[in-house]
């Protein structure tokens, strides 16, 4: 019921849906939501390169998952993350939550993606024309995983 | 007692390696202790470590505070704040 | 940049991300939420029929999304809505927005479930080894719908 | 003046038709009014507009309140709350 993936080989949208689908039928829920993150092009990045932590990521994003199924009655939590280098337009991360109403399983995934952001050891590199450079944490993403308490 | 070092991001470009196998003095009690001995082991090393604030690490793969006891450890990760998602 | 669909035929998934992905890549827009709302085969259901009132249904739709681009800096909304009969498992509704950022995309998802809910003309009757019955609307629906202001 | 009555879900099953052009009184100024003249029509248009409370109306595709002022109006449609999504 919780799917984790950390891989260097696209996100393969339908497949992780239809799996999304497929393993809550039987539970009767009817409502699944997902969020996409792509690589933007923003400031001439032509490339992007994510760095990780094996072993711990995993680890990770399994403890958002869980965290999510304790909070909110679901049938399903998928989370993907690509690792490696990828192009503006790529997929990064792809999660996805399903329950039996749409508040609920809307309110895990921006849970989810909320916590991944700021729990899982991933590291960005962007390569541009003016050389490659480290993305700097957020603070915006501290603050929204802490709104949820 | 040998410790497995880990380095991520910046960290690991700045130390110029990703992992290192060291046994760290007893003085070295806190994480941040311990990052006080690592940044005398050469050039790179304080340069990774000179800026505390911009470090985040974890112990056996749980994410710390900078004043967590060392002692007991079997890896330790030093990175920059995460930016994945 | 809104894509409006009221159909009798599935609705494809991968068919309808890719679009949506497609039409952001050039936005540089990072982020997209999706719903997708499947029926459930709740107290013995074995078919439900959804009716609708062509034409104001995909003005209705129209306006729906047209709403969220006003509330939210948005590079996509696509809202697809199936008529006609269905069963257990198959997808009833697909909301998918996209923006810069995932708190955005998320938001505009939610609010264009629950402005739908309440805002086009569709009813859903179910099919029952009891007999067919007509769904009642749900006071949460309009309530959810009214808490967007 | 003849307008387009259309009807969905169980107030179509109950009026028997989905659509009829009709020629409503100039009593019927608002569709409440509109309403009371459509029920004495037949006794399956009197079971479907019985419970006020379960009806709701659309004036030119556009939802509107059971006071709203009927003339002008070119289709009128009249059905339950409505179950999408």
């Amino acid at each position: 019921m919780i799917r984790i993936g950390v891989q260097t080989a696209p996100i393969d949208l339908a497949e992780a849906l239809a799996g999304v689908e497929a393993s809550i039928e039987a539970a009767g829920m009817g409502g699944i939501a997902s969020f996409t993150g792509l690589v933007r092009a923003d400031d001439g990045v032509a490339a992007l390169t994510l760095e990780h932590y094996p072993g711990m990521t995993e680890a990770a994003l399994q403890a958002v998952a869980e965290a999510a199924v304790a909070r909110w009655s679901l049938g399903a939590v998928t989370i993907l993350h690509r690792v490696g280098t990828m192009r503006p337009g790529e997929r990064i991360v792809f999660v996805a939550t399903a329950a039996a109403h749409r508040a609920e399983a809307l309110a895990a995934c921006s849970y989810c993606i909320d916590r991944l952001k700021t729990d899982a050891p991933f590291w960005k590199r962007e390569a541009t024309q003016a050389g490659d450079r480290w993305v700097e944490a957020r603070p915006a993403d501290a603050n929204a995983a802490q709104d949820w308490g | 007692m040998a410790v497995r070092l880990l380095y991520f991001a910046w960290v690991r470009e700045a130390v110029g390696t990703g992992e290192e196998t060291l046994d760290p003095p007893a003085e070295a009690v806190t994480l941040g202790q311990l990052i006080d001995w690592l940044s005398t082991l050469s050039l790179g090393h304080a340069a990774a470590f000179a800026d505390r604030g911009r470090l985040r690490a974890a112990i056996d793969q749980q994410f710390v505070a900078m004043d967590a006891p060392v002692a007991g450890a079997q890896e330790i990760a030093i990175f920059p704040p995460v930016t994945g998602g």
